[in-house]
């Protein structure tokens, strides 16, 4: 049986409720209200991992966010969470959680043998060795480190887990319940300001949970429970808790996790496991407090050392010993706080003071209770492996520099107080450049760049009073701003013992003959000699020796260890700390689950889907989608066994030799209306607009400004001042802010509206020989003769009941009509349409067959117009007016664009007529040329002409004017093909354009 | 997100916006001469300058307007929004 | 004197005498009053620039000018990601020359770079993106590059991890793959150069900043710092990310504009990926590095910027597609985020030129794509710099293209640079 | 039936998501509103008639951000500068105020197809927006209304009521069966009816 560091009473956990938990596969007993740590510990348990690079055995140092070292692996909910922090895990009955990063376990580790070879490891070893021969790093030795490395191992499964946002608006976001943040979030909730109160751990309060401090008559606990209860009262407070404030971004928002299930063995089926918070602020109080420092000094990683106020935690929180013998290793009076809880549980510290004589109510308390304090003492280095067993200590200097009076003494734990460092993160990421603070070694905030205030410990500010004091003022104050109020609240008055005064000393040195490591990072296992090193070496500013070294870069992201490496540099360097300044702090404060940064957007919902009208009618008659955009359209319409080759020739072939309906609703719509439409059109469209009658359409390609085909379509002349555009599916929208653009900023005379009426119609065109048939039998009132309704022609009319408007154009070269109908009734035109086509054989056609038949004809689409081509490369120059200007125009004067041999679209054919040619292919002129093999231009679309049963495709080629008539190569090394072919026109079927005519 | 004062609209999360680039840049007049180099100028050369920097963003899910925005590219700081038709 | 080499003889026999004889890796020397060539930012193409003007041109009396520390711009904040997978030519010829240098840059430095060759997997969600990658990967193909074209089935045995499931937005189709394209270590190429051009009488000056520029009847003499004067016949800018704050004090207008590109890492974890893979239906990019991290990147955040620092949303998107490509990504945790300043030309392709102005050379316009073009930019700027005529790799990259519509426009979306 | 409204496929009656426990009346209801009068009215620049003057249904158009000119049948949204989205039950109120708006001073465009409408009632209602919507709810009141995006999607929230909650969402129609999945999905933490 493990033994029991758990007192018999006190801390703040329910005793009344046991909880079972494993760790290794062991099973374990803790308290609601523990942490994963406490319980750890309270059960004897100080081995918990191994560290990163050296594999060496390792405990707890703190007792929350700061934790360098003890990152275990969970399951939790059936799910594996591969790196949690086992100082904010609370503890779940049946908590299951397991060592990483050690190998077969955390006991024997087999990876441990870099400790003993660390001598060969030093900073940047990598960089030096392992070069030769030259595929080996890859092969050989790469692989043995990428093993080595990392902590959790994650689960490939998908993460069952709801993570969901909220955006929200507040006067006052405040950051910490400690208290400063209590005060300033009592103070503007009295002003009547929304404030949103946040508080990182389970319990609110922060430092007031374990000091002994009196606020007017009551503890400073009690003080802190009676603010939270009175601000969660209040309508206008939303208080908080395990909810971290992480990071500070443009314009006041700051975003927070709040950890809404973490802390209980199962989620809710619809509770989210964590809740991102959006918050934009009028004001924010940073109130983030304080982290203690550790002292350095030999073997100072080894489990059993940990922050002094880490230790009191447990003792005052959870009722729990981190060790029975004591040693409080301090440079200020926090060390004396720890040692007096000690004391008064009846355990026996050892303070070692590295002060020579230092002064105040709490020494003179420590000394009253008898407890042995030894002044200008040092810790100079832990005994033990696998856990604290003694320690070398020494009296030292004045100066700090000689050590004397060595002696061993039995300890089995060692409390550290380098004193503390600012939590200045939140304030830095939002652009304050912080100052160096010299009488507390640390930096605090300086100017604020935008509207925030930082109060308490996290200024800098160590005493109660002062932190009080001005906290309630702030509150005041920046609330007064907004609400308008002024409710004075008087401060209570602070009874206080500590001093905030420390001593500058931070690391002990090395004692003659001696080589311990003494570590800085402890994750990373960045050790004095390492910092050392990297400046012996030349990397000198800050952020070399970070890089090097990787100290401040595990994750815990130094927190810890960043102030006492700048110590380290600056002492090396003969800099003072604010020449050699701080790296940069980023957000996150702490790691985010990176599923609650995404949302509820994940699996079928990480992108939107939109649907026409007449999607679920595809879907019954086993329409096969493709993703256009987010659109999902029908690609075919699968009959019995059929693949996707065979049914789009059907599909094809149906439309050449009777008739087709496609879906061609997500063509984008856009309705123009006003006096000076015509006018507009002129401008933005290449040909000429200004005549065209009511009742017609125009194709039309426009331009950017750059001279590049930005888009193509018809548009119709419905009446007088409005017409109806209509655009490919992929461009929609940026077409209509183009016209926008266009409308609002450059030609705002215009007198021009144009909105999106791309939902309000659902659309099918009708296409082949029998089109017109089917039309006739849809409108039977109406004449729709080659006299009545001509090519590019319009009308109106009654589709069964419901208003319809009929195009006569064609993507598909054939005779067609597209019939627009009100979306509610598109599903009823189409089975309309499918209904009275049965005589005329009708069948639906997707994109595929829509695609072969555009290919055929020579139609350009978007794998033509992709973004690099001008008109003249896709042979539509007729389009493009002599005339007028127009957008882009301009830039078609130049010279790669009227070279005699610039790129141009053609038809290929391949010489045995059998062979398909892929996309994507290239047209060479020498299949067997060496590489680089010089390329004409590539094939851009290819189809199975269904009008002659052989393989075609469109190529875009340089000098392609004259290339028709050329056998040449078409190859795709990719799929091994070399197909020898024929370039031809690019409009294969129908080259006059008779059919869409007849 | 940055928190963009619409002039139509008030103030509003940027994903409610499409940006524009640089609103300094005029197209030059329709059907007037002009060099190639002014030409250049308009369709491809950029200040981008470190500091204040008048940029368009369109309030496209909002009430689609293209509004001039004069922001600091180093901080991000908004100064002052201008409806399209407003002079800088 | 030789330079110290790095071995791993060297290694042990330092371990044994307590590591105290390593020497600097570079220098921190004062800048002399006049130099044969200034090369303006002490990043990898700088750093490389000055590296192959000692060694292959033998012009040796060269300055780096460094405003900040050397290797603390793009080269040591981008996703370590090395390829030369592009569709046209010049990108292409230019990226595969790189790919030698790359493969040979550790025993070359005597630096470990740690290039690894893992291969780049690029993921297509429909048949039309397939066919886009077969016209990028023929074109590979056929200017000598390596490319393959995976199907679904051999997607799914290379990256069983990526989402394979009915409950997915845009399935997989099939990928196109660079096997030899891969990671290096950032920092360390920075390094690798800096050690080795400091070694060949390179001053490499830190903590500087250029301030003006003198030039004179069309021609550059030198440059004003916060280090006083310096002199110099020819002087090369490579700051990227800056380029526009410095041909402002030259009266420049280029075609460039600044945005944000960030990128972000997870807590390490234990090896799980082996390659780079780029999701297709989207824009977010992925790898795990040596120390287990999951480094990720995406979309610019969308607005010019000189902050090096993004907003949430951008990643939020980034990281969408994330899980949209590798669902198990959910339950690791954001560790860092950092942001790069990127020059993002008109066409997407970059600038090495000369420039109107006597003396004066231009490296700039690197968009996304400028870490893995570090050593064939300095190679073939110090060679336009050297022979003052641009070298035929990089003929195409010139200053005049976007008037003479000579564009290289890789993802045709033209002068709309923020749309990624 | 000649007329599928834009939710048919995906709207189903019935409880959902965390209604166990609860009193029914306390929970959300999520309907879908079908049958309306959607059109854009939008005042050229130029026009210099007085739009304040026009009276539509005995409504007055309003150039002020988030408002809406209401009554029982009508509702008038503000959509942009001069630019308005008149929202009705009339169904042929249309017809009769075509001649108020001359081609030459209005655009006046019928929409009522293209667009799926939710309807959101309840306390929490606001709490189901801010999920996915990055507005300020909390200044939203009776009768304001505003365009925004949520998950990505563009779309419109018509303030009915604010005690309860009540509030009619608009997205393009195409769109609307994944906003309606955003919305439903994100009241089940809370519990609703579907009508």
């Amino acid at each position: 049986m493990p033994e029991n560091f758990r007192l018999d009473q006190g801390g703040l956990i329910n005793r009344n409720k046991k909880i079972s938990f494993t760790f290794n596969g062991k099973k374990y007993f803790g308290y609601e209200g523990d942490t994963l740590a406490s319980a750890l510990l309270a059960n004897g348990v100080h081995l918990v991992g191994r560290s990163f690079k050296y594999h060496r055995p390792r405990g707890f140092f703190g007792a929350g966010v700061d934790e360098p070292y003890a990152i275990v692996q969970m399951n939790r909910n059936n799910e594996v969470d591969p790196n949690v922090r086992a100082t904010e895990q609370e503890l779940f009955e049946g908590l299951d959680a397991k060592s990483v990063n050690c190998w077969p376990n955390v006991n024997f580790d087999i990876g441990a043998i870099n400790n003993f070879l660390n001598k060969f490891f030093p900073a940047g070893f990598y960089y030096k060795t392992f070069m030769w021969p030259k595929s080996f790093w890859y092969k050989i030795y790469e692989p043995i480190i990428r093993k080595a490395a990392g902590f959790g191992s994650a689960s490939i499964k998908h993460d069952k887990e709801r993570y969901e946002h909220k955006y929200e608006y507040c006067d006052l976001l405040i950051a910490g319940t400690g208290p400063s943040g209590l005060a300033s979030a009592y103070a503007a909730a009295k002003n009547g300001a929304k404030v949103i109160l946040a508080e990182d751990k389970s319990r609110y309060g922060g430092s007031l949970l374990t000091s002994e401090v009196t606020i007017g008559n009551q503890s400073g606990q009690e003080w802190a429970e009676q603010i939270i209860s009175e601000l969660k009262s209040m309508p206008n407070v939303i208080v908080k808790n395990r909810s971290q404030v992480f990071g500070y971004y443009d314009h006041n928002m700051l975003v927070m996790s709040e950890r809404v299930s973490d802390h209980l063995p199962k989620t809710d089926k619809y509770t989210p496991k964590q809740r991102l918070w959006y918050i934009r602020a009028e004001e924010v109080v940073i109130s983030s407090g304080s982290i203690e420092r550790p002292l350095v000094f030999g073997n100072n990683d080894a489990p059993g050392v940990m922050l002094s106020s880490a230790a009191k935690e447990y003792l005052k929180i959870y009722g729990v010993l981190v060790g029975k013998k004591p040693i409080i290793f301090t440079n200020n009076d926090s060390g004396y706080e720890t040692a007096i809880e000690f004391k008064k549980i009846g355990v026996d510290p050892i303070v070692l003071d590295t002060r020579k004589d230092p002064n105040s109510e709490i020494i003179k308390e420590a000394k009253e209770l008898n407890i042995n304090i030894k002044f200008s003492y040092v810790v100079v280095a832990a005994k033990g492996y696998k856990k604290v067993k003694s320690a070398d200590i020494a009296k030292i200097s004045d100066d700090k520099k000689v050590l004397s009076n060595n002696e061993n003494i039995k300890c089995d734990c060692i409390c550290v107080s380098g004193f503390w460092t600012p939590t200045i993160h939140l304030a830095s990421q939002s652009g304050n450049k912080t100052k160096f603070k010299e009488e507390i070694d640390a930096f605090v905030p300086s100017h604020s760049k935008q509207k925030e205030t930082t109060l308490g410990s996290a200024n800098g500010i160590f005493t109660l009073e002062e932190t009080l004091k001005t906290s309630f003022e702030k509150g005041t104050e920046l609330s007064k701003q907004i609400t308008n109020k002024e409710n004075q609240i008087s401060i209570p008055t602070v009874v206080e013992k500590k001093s905030s005064k420390h001593d500058k000393f931070w690391c002990v040195p090395l004692p003659e003959g001696k080589n311990y490591k003494r570590f800085l990072d402890f994750q990373n296992d960045v050790a004095v000699s390492d910092i050392q090193l990297a400046l012996r070496e030349g990397y000198r500013s800050i952020e070399h020796v970070k890089r090097y070294t990787t100290l401040g870069m595990a994750t815990d992201q130094g927190k810890t260890s960043n102030l006492n490496g700048l110590q380290l540099v600056s002492e090396v360097e003969n800099k003072v700390v604010p020449q050699v300044g701080h790296t940069t702090f980023r957000p996150p404060y702490t790691p985010v689950t990176i599923g609650a940064i995404v949302g509820r957007e994940v699996g079928k919902h990480s992108k939107p889907t939109r649907k026409s009208p007449m999607h679920y009618w595809h879907e019954k008659n086993n329409a096969v989608f493709v993703d256009a955009g987010v659109w999902l359209r029908p690609r075919y319409y699968k009959q019995g066994n059929e693949n996707l080759f065979e049914a789009s020739k059907r599909e094809a072939k149906n439309v050449r030799q009777n008739v087709g309906v496609c879906d061609v609703t997500t063509l984008g719509k856009i309705d123009i209306k006003g006096p000076d439409s015509a006018e507009f059109l002129n401008r933005v469209y290449t040909n000429a607009w200004l005549k065209l009658p009511v009742g017609k359409a125009r194709y039309g390609v426009m331009l950017r400004e750059d001279g590049i085909v930005m888009d193509d379509g018809t548009t119709t002349r419905i009446s007088e001042n409005h017409y109806h555009m209509t655009t490919t599916t992929a461009q929609a929208p940026n077409v209509l802010s183009h016209l926008e653009y266009y409308l609002q900023l450059v030609w705002p005379e215009l007198n021009v509206n144009v909105v999106s009426s791309t939902e309000q119609w659902a659309g099918a065109a009708i296409a082949g020989p029998k089109s017109r048939d089917v039309l006739q039998k849809l409108f039977p009132d109406l004449d729709v003769s080659n006299e009545g309704l001509p090519f590019m022609g319009y009308m109106e009319g009654n589709l069964f009941g419901v208003n319809a408007k009929i195009f006569r154009i064609s993507f598909s070269g054939e005779l067609a009509y597209e019939v627009n109908v009100e979306s509610d009734n598109g599903n009823y035109m189409w089975e309309k349409i499918i209904e009275i086509g049965k005589e005329f054989n009708i069948q639906p056609y997707g994109t595929e067959a829509l695609s072969t038949l555009r290919i055929e004809m020579g139609h350009v689409a978007g794998s033509e117009l992709d973004g690099r081509t001008i008109p003249y490369d896709n042979s539509l120059e007729g389009l493009v007016s002599k005339k007028k200007d127009f957008i882009g125009k301009r830039s078609l004067s130049k010279k790669a664009y009227v070279e005699p041999d610039r790129q141009k679209v053609v038809g290929v054919v391949p010489l045995d007529k059998k062979t398909s040619i892929p996309e994507g292919s290239y047209i060479v002129k020498d299949a067997k040329a060496k590489l680089p093999n010089p390329k004409l231009g590539h094939v851009s679309a290819s189809c199975w002409s269904v009008e002659y049963d052989n393989p075609f495709s469109l190529a875009i080629i340089k000098d392609g004017k004259n290339m028709i008539g050329q056998k040449l190569f078409a190859m795709s090394p990719l799929k091994n093909k070399t197909i020898p072919v024929e370039i031809v026109s690019s409009h294969y079927v129908d080259p006059k354009g008779e059919r869409v005519r007849s | 997100m940055l928190y963009i004062l619409c002039p139509h609209c008030g103030l509003r999360p940027q994903t409610e916006f499409s940006y524009g680039g640089d609103a300094t840049v005029k197209r030059p007049e329709l059907n007037k001469e002009i060099s190639d180099q002014d030409w250049d100028n308009f369709v491809y050369l950029r200040k981008s300058p470190r500091g204040k920097h008048l940029e368009l963003w369109q309030h496209i899910s909002g009430c689609r307007q293209w509004i001039k925005v004069e922001r600091d590219t180093l901080t991000h700081e908004i100064f002052t929004t201008y409806k399209a038709s407003e002079n800088t | 004197m030789a330079m110290q080499k790095y071995s791993v003889f060297s290694l042990i026999k330092n371990a044994f005498k307590g590591h105290k004889d390593w020497e600097v890796a570079w220098k921190d020397p004062t800048p002399k009053a006049e130099y044969d060539v200034i090369i303006i930012g002490g990043g990898g193409h700088g750093l490389a620039t000055a590296y192959y003007l000692a060694k292959e041109h033998n012009i040796t009396k060269v300055a780096i000018i460094e405003k900040g520390w050397i290797g603390g711009g793009n080269v040591g904040r981008n996703t370590t990601i090395i390829r030369s997978n592009y569709m046209h030519d010049e990108n292409g010829l230019f990226s595969e020359f790189g790919m030698d240098l790359w493969r040979n840059m550790s025993l070359d430095l005597n630096f470990n770079v740690m290039f690894s060759p893992r291969g780049i997997i690029n993921l297509a969600h429909s048949d039309a993106q397939m066919n886009a990658y077969s016209r990028r990967g023929n074109s590979m193909r056929l200017n000598g590059i390596d490319a393959v074209l995976l199907n679904r089935e051999e997607v799914k045995k290379i990256i069983p991890m990526a989402d394979f499931s009915e409950n997915v937005r845009f399935p997989i189709f099939g990928g196109l793959m660079q096997p030899s394209a891969g990671t290096a270590r950032h920092d360390a190429v920075a390094w690798g150069y800096a050690r080795q051009a400091d070694s060949m009488g390179v001053d490499i000056i830190q903590n500087c900043e250029v301030t003006g520029f003198d030039v004179s009847n069309g021609k550059i003499l030198g440059i004003r710092t916060s280090k006083g004067e310096i002199k110099a016949k020819k002087i090369g800018l490579c700051v990227a990310g800056s380029t526009n704050v410095l041909a402002e004090k030259l009266n420049m207008t280029l075609p460039i504009e600044t945005h944000l590109l960030q990128a972000c890492v997870s807590e390490p974890i234990k090896p799980i990926l082996d390659n780079v893979v780029t999701f297709g239906a989207g824009h977010f990019y992925c790898s795990q590095s040596d120390k287990g991290e999951m480094v990720m990147g995406g979309d610019l955040d969308g607005y010019n910027s000189y902050a090096q620092r993004g907003n949430l949303p951008t990643l939020q998107h980034v990281l969408t597609e994330g899980i949209a490509m590798f669902p198990f990504l959910s339950k690791l945790k954001m560790l860092r985020t950092w942001g790069g300043i990127m020059d993002m030309s008109m066409d997407g392709s970059p600038i090495i030129d000369k420039t109107h102005i006597e003396g004066l050379y231009l490296n700039c316009g690197w968009c996304y794509g400028g870490f893995k073009a570090t050593p064939a930019s300095g190679w073939t700027f110090a060679h336009t710099i050297a022979q003052d005529k641009p070298h035929k790799l990089n003929e195409g990259y010139s200053l005049n293209r976007f008037s003479t519509g000579h564009l290289i426009d890789e993802k045709g979306l033209g002068t709309k640079t923020w749309i990624s | 039936m000649t007329s599928i409204s834009a939710l048919n496929y995906v709207h189903k009656t019935g409880l959902f998501g965390n209604y166990e426990n609860k009193n029914e009346e306390n929970l959300l209801k999520v309907t879908e509103i079908k049958n309306l009068l959607i059109v854009q009215i939008v005042q050229y620049k130029n026009s210099t008639i007085q739009f304040e003057n026009i009276d539509i249904d005995s409504l007055k158009l309003t150039n002020e951000p988030l408002s809406v000119a209401h009554n029982s049948n009508t509702r008038i949204l503000w959509n942009g500068p001069k630019n308005w989205l008149l929202v009705s039950t009339k169904k042929d109120l249309l017809k009769n105020i075509s001649e108020v708006f001359k081609e030459t001073d209005f655009a006046v465009t019928d929409l009522s197809h293209s667009r799926a409408i939710i309807e959101l009632e309840g306390t929490e209602a606001k709490e189901v927006l801010k999920k996915g919507c990055p507005f300020n709810f909390n200044i939203l009141q009776k009768n304001n209304s505003v365009n925004s995006t949520y998950n990505g999607i563009a779309f419109t929230a018509d303030m009915l009521d604010d005690n309860p909650n009540k509030i009619r969402l608009f997205a393009l129609r195409s769109f609307g069966e994944s906003l309606y999945h955003s919305i439903t999905d994100a009241s089940l933490e809370f519990g609703f009816k579907a009508f």
